[in-house]
């Protein structure tokens, strides 16, 4: 089946972005296709490469970006709620990209289900 | 359909409005803080129950864990894992709420 | 479906979902709109968000009409519990009941809930 | 003591919590999204005269103005701006329930 | 006073709430440390995060004494209407009831709620 | 009087930040003194310069660094929170800095109430 995520919340203040994680590689592992995660509102904070956690806590922007490297997904960062909260090109790590919000709309027409990770 | 709670029902109001919208053979699908609604012995046991009558009622395993109450759910509550939550939005249409 | 059940300015849930309602009518979809819990809030008329500093983006739900969008409704408990009636709406979603909202919900592909 | 409160009470608990652990002497002060407790003619107004009876309630007016609900406030809500937000936490120790 | 009344996990508070306790305890600060609401939770015995990848905090707690922090407290209500006793918890808060709960706030000069 | 604030929401996702703002204003207005604001969880998300909001919304922080200025206020960013959401000195806006948690102890000792916004 096709899926698309969407996911609303920034990563360590809300287990969201977690739970859009494992979501996520449980249904690549069973063989699903996930077209798109589409990151908004605050859910374009997961996508900084700036983010240093604690040794001993995960690294969730990595995490997102190994998922993105071993199953060659599409990552879409929402560009104007990027902006308004300081992530641009520059800051983004590998597999993450910025783009309109219509990205969003597409996936929505093009998915079987789009799961909403924060609300 | 299936719906999804996210929030622990004494902070919030999501699962209320989730058990309110669902049609009755909608099932509901507890995880994060929302599991704490599938816990035994509390004040929203009665309600949780009430809900099960209309519902099929899941709570995610992984969250149960992590708050340490998978040996403390409402009996009929399904315990489920990631692959099953797949699973289950694979069978149905899905709605979040918190 | 475009769900809104969030109340304005205390989050910016509203004013997104309000985003992807214009987005989804530039695509021409064929987009239903639910006002549902605090999100009847959001089309309350008479804001004045000056003095918060927040811009007021409810008129621009009126822009919502140059897309063609119709399809829109409003929970009738969740408005009448909040004190509100269609009157002090600024736009006129059409009036339905929790089991009306149920069976549109059961019509509806996706939901995205703001 | 004054209680901030900056959720709705349809949505959040916080309200419930904050009257419920509130001195008889202390003020609750709803702002944000906390001010549709002040509105008349809702579900909640019978809960929010309740707390009045307990508690000087104020509500935060650029917070009403800007949700287009300044003019439908119960009677007996104080209505307030910033500048005696400040005076109230002047007088009063603060605690912020959500 | 440091309050606990979230539930652990699904947001950060918890987690952010023991560091200010820690820290706290550093600055050698006479803290009182009460748990309500959903607070009753971050202290709950048995907790199992290494599926969800998040960090069990809920250990950390018994540092607490190392710190000679004593003034612990517990919301009863808080604490039976969710299904949970003292044997429950990693730590040993003092329970009290809602009108104790009240009393003692009056008594505190700031509060950080989590 | 002696003001600590406290900020524990980020900007634009919530109205903490905003309130925050309003009300510390008011404060200085009236003749108090704002002894320091600590920004903490998410709330060190408002201390970017990154952020670049679109023309018609307010600038949350250069608001912050204007009142900063105008009033020589001393803003903490919490190291840990930061770090995990990607904020460091190469990205905080004029008159923020970055400082440990016991600098959130020292205000509660110092100052005569500390606000607290976003719970």
């Amino acid at each position: 089946m096709k899926f698309g995520i969407l996911i609303l919340e920034g990563p360590y203040q809300h287990e969201s972005s977690d739970s859009a994680y494992h979501f996520a590689k449980a249904a690549l592992e069973k063989g699903h296709e996930v077209l798109r995660v589409f990151f908004y509102q605050d859910g374009v904070l997961n996508s900084t490469k700036l983010m240093e956690p604690q040794a001993d806590d995960r690294h969730i922007q990595r995490q997102w970006s190994e998922l993105q490297e071993q199953y060659d997904l599409d990552y879409v960062v929402c560009v104007a709620a990027a902006k308004r909260r300081g992530i641009n090109d520059d800051v983004i790590g590998p597999g993450f990209k910025i783009g309109g919000l219509g990205m969003l709309t597409e996936v929505a027409i093009e998915a079987d289900r789009v799961v909403q990770f924060g609300a | 359909m299936l719906h999804l709670v996210n929030k622990s029902p004494y902070d919030s109001t999501g699962l209320e409005s989730a058990s309110k919208y669902a049609g009755k053979s909608s099932g509901i699908l507890l995880f994060e803080d929302g599991v704490y609604a599938a816990m035994s012995g509390t004040a929203y046991e009665d309600r949780i129950k009430e809900i099960m009558g209309d519902h099929d009622v899941y709570a995610l395993k992984e969250d149960l864990d992590a708050r340490g109450i998978a040996d403390r759910v409402v009996d009929g509550v399904k315990q489920i894992t990631y692959p099953d939550f797949v699973d289950l939005v694979e069978q149905n249409k899905v709605a979040s709420w918190s | 479906m475009i769900v809104f059940r969030k109340a304005p300015y205390g989050s910016i849930y509203a004013f997104e979902g309000l985003e992807n309602v214009l987005i989804m009518g530039a695509y021409d979809q064929d987009v239903s709109i639910l006002f549902i819990d605090d999100g009847v809030y959001s089309i309350k008329d008479g804001m004045d968000t000056e003095a918060i500093g927040i811009k007021n983006f409810s008129p621009t739900f009126r822009a919502i009409e140059a897309y063609d969008i119709e399809k829109l409704y409003i929970d009738k408990e969740s408005l009448e519990s909040r004190g509100l009636s269609v009157d002090d709406l600024v736009i006129e979603p059409k009036v339905i009941d929790a089991s009306e909202v149920e069976a549109l919900m059961e019509e509806q592909k996706n939901f995205f809930m703001f």
